[in-house]
Parts: C-alpha cells; sequence; structure tokens
C-alpha cells in the first residue's frame, strides 16, 4: 500500500493488533457475582471489556491481562487465572 | 547617479532623511533608494547611524552603501570626533552640517568639497519646540543643491507623518528651505570651497 | 507590466511592501514574534489587523519556535499560514520546519537574512537561512524589494501546489532589502486572489474525518518517507519554474525561473549569488563588459530545491565558476561553493573558485565584484585555483 | 457507577504497558468529551503508544507535532478552525509532565496567556517515562529515577515537585483542576466544564506509571486512590480564581500508606531516611490545611 503524504495515517487502525497476546493472566468472569455495572469496562486501559445486557465480556484478542479490573470490581467478580500454555 | 549620505546619531532621524528625500525624488520623477546602517547592534538613541539615499534617472541596482557619496548630511557635530565623516567624499562634493558655527570654528579643513553649516536645531526648536532637526536640515539642503522642489519635498513629509506633526515639519522644512535660500551667501550658512 | 494587476506604484520599505503583500495574499493566520530585522514587517500588518483590513487570526507569540509551531497547526487544519522571521528565530524555529516539511505542511514564512551569534550582529548575511537547507524547505533568494513582493506571491501556489506540500520561505537581505526603501509595484488583492488558487489540502485535521498527525514509524518505512520529502522538493522546481511563468503572463514581472542568468551566454567566467548582492554584481557587469571582460552571472533564485541540472547547463561553456558565498560550514567552507562543486563534479564544467564574503554585513561593494574578478582571472591563468574557499579580505592582521 | 458514554475514541490494540494509567486517563477524557474534538498531544508515551503508521488507536483527529510546541500548535489549530467558522470543535492539547512541567512549559505559558479556546490536561505521572524513567520537574520528593538514583550520597529526588496548579492559577484561568483517573465521574464532570467554558482551561491529572513508580499493573487505579487519599494530591477545583469543590477526606491515611506500595519510595523506609517520610507527611498535611480537606 502507498504511504500517505506527511505520515498522515487513518483513524482506529490498531484494531488490528492482537495485544491478547502479551497476556499471563486471564480475567475470568463470575458471571453470577456480576451486576454489570461497568467499573471494570471503565477502568479497562485496553478498551478490552464490554458490557452488554448487564453481561460483562471480555475481549480476549486485546486483553493485556492486567488485572486492574478484578482489583477494581466492587463485587469481586473477576479472578485472574493463570494463562492457558504461560509457564509462571 | 547621485549619492546622499546621512550621518546622525539614533533618534535624530537621519534614517528618516534619507527616506524623504528618496520619496521626493520618486514624487519628482526620478528612480531612488534608502537605507539605514545601523551598526552598534540596533535601534538605539544616541549611537552612530548612517544612511543612504541614491537618486538616478534609471532603475537603481547597486545595493550596497555609498562609500563615495556625492553628498553629505551631518545632524549632528560631535560625530566628528567620532566617525570619519568625509571618507570616500567625492571632490567637488556637498556637505551640510547641522551646526550655527562655520566650517572654520567648527575646524573643517575643507580640501576638494564645499561646506555648509545651517542651524537646523534652533529651527526645529522654534518651529516644532522639540530638537528633532532632520525635516529642517532637508529644507536647508534643498535650498543650498536645487536638488529638489519644495512641493516633492512636501509629499514626503505629508506621507511619513500624517496629520499635525506632518504639518508642524513642513513648516520647519519650509523655514529652513527660505532660510537657507535667503542667506546661501552668508548669514547663517556659510560655503567654502 | 499588466497596468490591469496594478495597485499602487510607490517608493517604499520592503517591510511594508511584504506587508501588504501578505494582506493581499490573505492567510488565515499569521503567528509573529519580533526579531531584528524582521519587525517591520509584522509591525505594518499588525496596523492591518487593528483597522480591519487584514482578517487573519493574528496571534502574538512566545517565541519563534512557537511562532513556526502555530502556523505548523494552522496549516494542519487546511488554513494558508505565515510567518517571519530572522537569524536565531529561525534556528529557534529549525525543528518545527524538519516537522513541516515532513508532515508536509505548505506555510511560508519570509526570512529577513541576517547573521548568526556569537558574536550578536544583526547585519546581512545567508548563514541563518543556509544553515536550515537540510530541512527540505523551499528556499527562494530575492534581488530587490519588487522581487520580493512577485516572489510571495509565487511562493505560496508553488507550496500549496498537491504535487509539492511543502514549507516554503522567501529569503530577503536584512537592511538592504527590509529596511530600503524602492519603487514597489504592488498588486491589486483581487489579481493576487486571482492568481492564487484557495489552499485545498490533501489531508486536514477535522472531526469529520479522523485522521492521525505525526505517527510513529520503524526502519521499514521510515527512508521512504524521507525520500517522499526530498523528492517532492525535487519535482517542486518544475512548478517553480511554471509559476514563474504564469507570474509574467499575468504580471508581467520575471526573474528568470530557478536561476537567472545575465550575460553567460559567451562568458569565460561566471558569477554565482544570491540574493541583493546580485544587484549589485549587475552594475559591476556593466563596468566590466564595457571592457570587453567576458563575465557573467547566475543569480540562484531557488537553492531548495537545488538547481543542479539548470547550473551545469548554463556552465557548460564557462571556464571557471566563482561562487560568492555569503555563509559558510565551519571546516568545509562556502556552502553554495560546496554545492556547486558537488554538482559539476566529474561532470566536465568549468573549475569552481569559492569566495565566502559579506558575512555579518561587510558590504559588498562594484570595487568588491571588480576585485573578485580580477583575482579570479589571474587564478585560472596561473592554473592554481585553490579547492578550499577563499576568505576575501579577510584580516589575518587580527587573528 | 454509571457509564453515560460508551462510545470508545480509543481503540483497542495500542501499545501501552498492561494496566497504563495514561491509556484509562485517555479513554475517560475522550469518552467526556465526546467527538467534535481535535486532540494534540506531545512526544511522550501517549504519543508512542497510540500512534505507529498504519495502526493509530485514535478515533478522534489528533496531532503529534512534537515535544515541546504542542500547546503552539494547537493555538493554530483553534485560531484556524475559528477562522473557518468552526466554534463547536473543542481542542484538548493531552500531554505528560516532561512536556507540561519541563520542555514545552513556555509554550503552555504563552497558549493560555493568549487566551487561546483550548483545554490543556497534564497526565502527570511523575517523571520521564517514556524514555526509561528519568527525573522531570514533576517528580516528587525522595523519589527515585534513573536520574536520581539512590546511592551513597543520594537519597533521590531532593526537592518537591513544581505547584503547577499554583503556576497556571497564576496566569488567570478560567478553570483549574486536578482530577484523577480513580474519580471517573470527577474527572469526566471536570473535562466538560473545562472545555464549557470559553476560553483556556487546565486539568491536572495524576496517572501512576506502573514500571516508573514500581508497582504492579493492577495497582493503577489504587494508586491513584491512594494519592487523593494521603492528602498528597488534592482534588480541587477553581473557577474564576474561586475555590468551588475540594474532595474531601474524612480521616486521611499517612503517606506510608502510599508510599511503601512503590519502589520508587522503598529507600524511604530504611531507618536512616525517617525524616524524609516525615518531610513528605508534612506537604500532606500542608495540602490538608490548605484545601480544609478533613473539614
Amino acid at each position: 500500500m502507498k504511504l500517505n503524504l506527511g505520515g498522515v495515517t487513518e483513524a482506529g487502525r490498531s484494531k488490528q493488533n492482537r495485544t491478547g497476546n502479551w497476556r499471563y493472566f486471564l480475567p475470568v468472569v463470575d458471571q453470577k457475582r456480576c451486576n454489570g455495572c461497568g467499573t471494570c469496562e471503565l477502568f479497562c486501559p485496553d478498551s478490552a471489556i464490554e458490557i452488554n445486557n448487564k453481561l460483562c465480556l471480555i475481549n480476549t484478542f486485546y486483553c493485556k491481562g492486567c488485572g486492574i479490573c478484578a482489583r477494581e470490581c466492587p463485587r469481586s467478580a473477576i479472578t485472574m487465572q493463570v494463562e492457558r500454555g504461560v509457564a509462571v | 547617479m547621485v549619492e546622499i549620505r546621512v550621518h546622525g546619531r539614533g533618534g535624530q532621524g537621519s534614517v528618516v532623511t534619507a527616506e524623504l528625500l528618496a520619496i521626493a525624488a520618486f514624487r519628482a520623477g526620478k528612480f531612488s533608494q534608502a537605507f539605514p546602517y545601523l551598526g552598534g547592534g540596533g535601534e538605539r538613541r544616541g549611537a552612530p547611524v548612517q544612511a543612504f539615499c541614491r537618486i538616478d534617472n534609471k532603475p537603481i541596482q547597486l545595493k550596497c552603501q555609498i562609500k563615495q557619496p556625492d553628498y553629505l548630511i551631518v545632524q549632528d557635530v560631535s560625530l566628528f570626533d567620532v566617525v570619519d565623516i568625509f571618507q570616500g567624499l567625492k571632490k567637488g562634493g556637498f556637505v551640510l552640517v547641522n551646526s550655527a558655527n562655520g566650517p572654520r570654528e567648527l575646524g573643517i579643513q575643507a580640501q576638494d568639497f564645499r561646506v555648509y553649516n545651517f542651524p537646523a536645531t534652533e529651527v526645529a526648536l522654534e518651529t516644532l519646540k522639540r530638537p528633532v532637526m532632520n525635516t529642517a536640515m532637508i529644507g536647508a539642503f534643498a535650498a543650498l543643491t536645487g536638488m529638489f522642489d519644495l512641493e516633492s519635498l512636501k509629499y514626503a513629509v505629508g506621507r511619513k507623518f500624517p496629520g499635525e506633526i506632518g504639518l508642524s515639519n513642513v513648516a520647519a522644512m519650509e523655514k529652513a528651505f527660505r532660510l537657507a535660500k535667503g542667506s546661501s551667501s552668508g548669514g547663517s550658512v556659510t560655503g567654502e570651497a | 507590466m499588466n497596468p490591469e494587476a496594478i495597485k499602487s506604484k510607490e517608493i517604499m520599505q520592503g517591510s511594508a511592501a511584504i506587508a501588504e503583500t501578505i494582506k493581499a495574499i490573505a492567510p488565515g493566520v499569521i503567528a509573529v514574534y519580533p526579531i531584528t530585522p524582521q519587525t517591520h514587517i509584522l509591525e505594518h500588518l499588525a496596523r492591518l489587523v487593528a483597522d480591519g483590513q487584514l482578517k487573519s487570526k493574528y496571534i502574538t507569540v512566545e517565541s519563534e519556535f512557537s511562532a513556526a509551531s502555530v502556523i505548523f497547526g494552522a496549516a494542519s487544519a487546511g488554513v494558508r499560514s505565515y510567518t517571519a522571521s530572522a537569524s536565531q528565530g529561525l534556528l529557534l524555529m529549525t525543528e518545527v520546519i524538519f516537522n513541516m516539511a515532513g508532515t508536509r505542511l505548505p506555510a511560508v514564512i519570509t526570512a529577513v537574512n541576517r547573521s548568526l551569534s556569537p558574536p550578536i550582529n544583526i547585519q546581512v548575511d545567508h548563514q541563518d537561512t543556509m544553515t536550515l537547507r537540510d530541512s527540505g524547505i523551499i528556499q527562494i533568494y530575492v534581488e530587490s524589494i519588487q522581487e520580493a513582493v512577485d516572489t510571495h506571491i509565487q511562493i505560496f501556489k508553488i507550496a500549496e501546489d498537491r504535487e509539492v506540500l511543502l514549507p516554503a520561505m522567501v529569503c530577503m537581505d536584512g537592511w538592504i532589502l527590509s529596511h530600503a526603501y524602492e519603487p514597489v509595484t504592488l498588486w491589486r488583492d483581487e489579481a493576487v486572489q486571482e492568481f492564487l488558487p484557495p489552499f485545498d489540502p490533501v489531508f486536514q485535521v477535522d472531526p469529520k474525518n479522523p485522521l492521525t498527525y505525526g505517527a510513529l514509524t520503524d526502519d521499514d518505512k521510515i527512508t521512504e518517507f524521507k525520500y517522499m520529502v526530498h523528492d517532492a522538493l525535487i519535482r517542486s522546481k518544475e512548478k517553480i519554474k511554471k509559476v514563474a511563468g504564469e507570474f509574467r503572463d499575468a504580471f508581467g514581472n520575471y526573474y528568470g525561473d530557478v536561476i537567472e542568468k545575465t550575460y553567460t551566454e559567451d562568458a569565460e567566467l561566471i558569477l554565482i549569488a544570491m540574493g541583493s548582492m546580485a544587484g549589485t554584481i549587475k552594475a559591476a557587469l556593466e563596468k566590466l563588459r564595457a571592457q570587453g571582460k567576458r563575465v557573467g552571472l547566475i543569480k540562484i533564485r531557488s537553492f531548495r530545491p537545488f538547481p543542479d541540472q539548470e547550473l551545469r547547463t548554463a556552465l557548460a561553456g564557462a571556464k571557471a565558476a566563482v561562487v560568492l558565498d555569503r555563509s559558510f560550514s565551519c571546516s568545509s567552507g562556502g556552502i553554495l561553493g560546496g554545492e556547486i562543486k558537488a554538482c559539476l563534479y566529474g561532470q566536465g564544467g568549468p573549475q569552481v573558485i569559492n569566495y565566502a564574503l559579506g558575512i555579518g554585513g561587510r558590504e559588498i561593494y562594484p570595487e568588491t565584484v571588480l576585485e573578485i574578478v580580477n583575482q579570479s582571472e589571474r587564478l585560472v591563468e596561473s592554473g592554481k585555483i585553490p579547492p578550499e574557499t577563499i576568505f576575501y579580505n579577510l584580516n589575518r592582521e587580527l587573528l | 457507577m454509571q457509564t453515560d458514554l460508551k462510545k470508545n475514541y480509543l481503540a483497542p490494540g495500542h501499545n501501552a504497558c498492561p494496566g497504563c494509567g495514561v491509556a484509562i486517563g485517555v479513554r475517560l477524557i475522550l469518552r467526556a468529551a465526546g467527538e467534535k474534538v481535535v486532540v494534540v498531544s506531545p512526544t511522550g508515551c501517549l504519543e508512542t503508544f497510540t500512534s505507529p503508521y498504519g495502526a493509530s488507536a485514535w478515533e478522534v483527529p489528533w496531532v503529534h507535532p512534537l515535544f515541546e510546541n504542542a500547546p503552539a500548535v494547537a493555538s493554530g489549530i483553534e485560531a484556524a478552525l475559528k477562522y473557518k467558522g468552526d466554534y463547536e470543535t473543542h481542542v484538548i492539547v493531552i500531554g505528560g509532565d516532561g512536556a507540561t512541567f519541563d520542555i514545552g512549559f513556555g509554550a503552555l505559558s504563552g497558549m493560555v496567556e493568549r487566551g487561546h479556546d483550548i483545554l490543556y490536561i497534564c497526565y502527570d505521572n511523575e517523571a520521564y517515562m517514556n524514555t526509561g524513567i528519568q527525573r522531570s520537574g514533576a517528580t516528587p520528593y525522595g523519589a527515585t529515577t534513573n536520574t536520581t538514583p539512590r546511592g551513597k550520597f543520594s537519597r533521590g529526588e531532593t526537592r518537591p515537585k513544581k505547584d503547577l496548579l499554583e503556576i497556571m492559577r497564576a496566569h488567570n484561568l478560567r478553570y483549574v483542576a486536578s482530577a484523577t483517573i480513580a474519580y471517573p465521574q470527577d474527572l469526566a464532570r471536570k473535562v466538560k466544564k473545562g472545555l464549557a467554558i470559553d476560553g483556556p482551561a487546565y486539568i491536572h491529572l495524576i496517572t501512576p506509571c506502573n514500571l516508573g513508580w514500581g508497582i504492579n499493573p493492577e495497582e493503577t487505579v489504587e494508586l491513584s486512590r491512594l494519592i487523593v487519599k494521603t492528602g498528597l494530591f488534592p482534588l480541587v477545583e477553581y473557577e474564576d480564581g474561586e475555590l468551588t469543590s475540594v474532595h474531601k477526606l474524612k480521616n486521611a491515611l499517612p503517606v506510608e500508606e502510599y508510599l511503601k506500595k512503590q519502589k520508587r519510595f522503598a529507600h524511604l523506609f530504611e531507618e536512616e531516611n525517617a525524616q524524609m517520610i516525615a518531610e513528605i507527611q508534612k506537604m500532606a498535611d500542608q495540602n490538608i490545611k490548605k484545601y480544609n480537606l478533613a473539614g
């Protein structure tokens, strides 16, 4: 693809990047405890959480596993679990 | 081509003198050019200043200072101690000094040039109530050289200084012109060849 | 001259003439910071804004660095923008100028040439703008106030051309042009506007189309981005030529395209110079020609883009090229001289004699030119042309 | 907790470190600011992790010029938009503490002094993090960085950080506030206020850097909360020169609670440095008194 003049580049193309493979720990949501308040979504630096119909969904394509969601969840509904295949 | 060099100190309107002469010459249908030399780093009052004016019948290509002037205008006698005023002055050249004192009293050994003096500061103080003598010097210079018509000079002063200040400067210039014209053989103007 | 395009024919100060021309060009944003000898331009513009004659956003910034940055921002938002500076101010802008070129923003700067510190000196030489030569900015040097006026009108058209999109600079000698009074023809605003189409950028900062400016790039693309600037600057040469021709058609004035040749056809010795000294050289040439000396002049209008091919062609028949540099690169010598040697190397052109002169306002008189021509003739005759730059009238007693 | 605006203007897939405080801050800022914005960012972490060519994370127009000129570039953009008759689009600068306190301070001062209608937000992580943790004018007393290391003769940064909030107040801005990412509603409200006023506004946003502060990625928000709760970073708001809101602290926590979690302050807990902690406690107490946080 030809380069744009002056290095001007299109919006939002970072979405193509898989940052999920940076992860050692995966947030796992206990949907019974979760009430879909959205605190985790608000604090997720990677825009990897979606609250859909009061349901908290982790986008593992992007989630880097920082654990802020688990730490900040007011109902302790998220736990960080060792990612499969990752030696700790 | 005629080349005029103006010597003065910052604040005496020397740069403007060169500009006014250039404007007047252009008004009279000539090609002309004026520009300053501000040595010593800038636009400060009291610092020695030189300004230059060229007048010709064809477009002027030269973009340099005037090394061998035909005419010198000296706005401040104190500069004789500081600057080599006469440097490069052409044989038969013309010098107008702002002073009530004649060349001999000023200690000028006129050799191959003519020196005139005119008390422009006095005229300026009388007319403008301020010691800004450049327009008076221009009036005297025009009268003594015959190089400029008064109408073109009045236009130049009016363009540079619109309003009241322009009118009083025109008055100073006209007064100096009359005085210098009337006494070019003596009186307050001394000529020496 | 096209009489219908004329607004006035007056003797006026160079700075005022530039300001009046900028008014006709009507940039949307003007950023200003005072530095001698450029201040008269921005003061005149301020009066035009104060009187409502100029509708630009006039921004009095806190440094030249910010002046350049403000016009960077305005240009990124698709608005024609302008500033003027000199000397240290231009160097303070350096980082932004590289950034403007790389981001392909066609803002215009009037560079009123002045020496660099230390020691501090407010007189003319070309060290300031020549130091910016690697940035990607277009640089056109002018000889007279009229040429400065006309070049400003041309340069916006060149810079804003979609095939160019680079910042541009009109380099005019401090004092000799900025503070001089010369007869100047100013052009009617309508005629200027007709000549100069509105700035129509390829990209612009706009919430309707959210683009990212100033991206990060690694080694996989960086050479290509930089090459694109290099290439656009080379290609701007054709635009400079084209716009010079269009200007002649519209207004009647012409100063050559990227170079201007005077008496070069049969010349054995060709002087090469930039800026106002070309006028003094032309006056000296009249005397030399009257003496039967076959001496000519090439005035370089466009230093960036560099007129390499044009110089090779114009110099083909000459015995020697005498390059008069108003700047130099420490330990290497005259900058223009060095570039001309490089462009002639291996091409079978004339020998190059390089003088550095006119530094910090040291005057260049017709006599200076005559003496340099004499010296150069002797050097050619002796076959002992020094490879290094000759510092003309260097007072060794002071060293 | 309510998340009133779901639109995300910082796309996922950016290169911020896991748990990055700046990324959280920028998401919250953009969410509050909405679509009609132009963001200008100086060189820094934010610029680096959001802007690879062909992979930008920005969903709003965004300009990165240089390290030290974002406020001036923003000034030019604001002037150009107004010149074009666009009075709706907001211009926001989001820059780090290095760009704000140090290298770009002149440009910031000029921008606000000239009265440009721009919201300037400093994300302050208290050192040059992008270049690998070197001190800045925002580095607090006692903190170690790679240019203020613990050594035989050194116990970290020797000077208190520059009080930029007061410096901006001295510019007579109509709106000056401090915020952290730990209080997102407060931050959103302040961003909206800063944008609503005509003229320049300044928000000082504290955002921990995990790497630079020596904390775990999951602790970012927690540390932003602790710095407030100790009184070391009061959340305040000035409108037209008047202090109009403060975040009250019923029982301020001792500064140790905040300091002990960070490797950059680890040496303060050595016996010989106890006085330094007392110094820092004094700073917190002065804040509590100055803003009447306890009352």
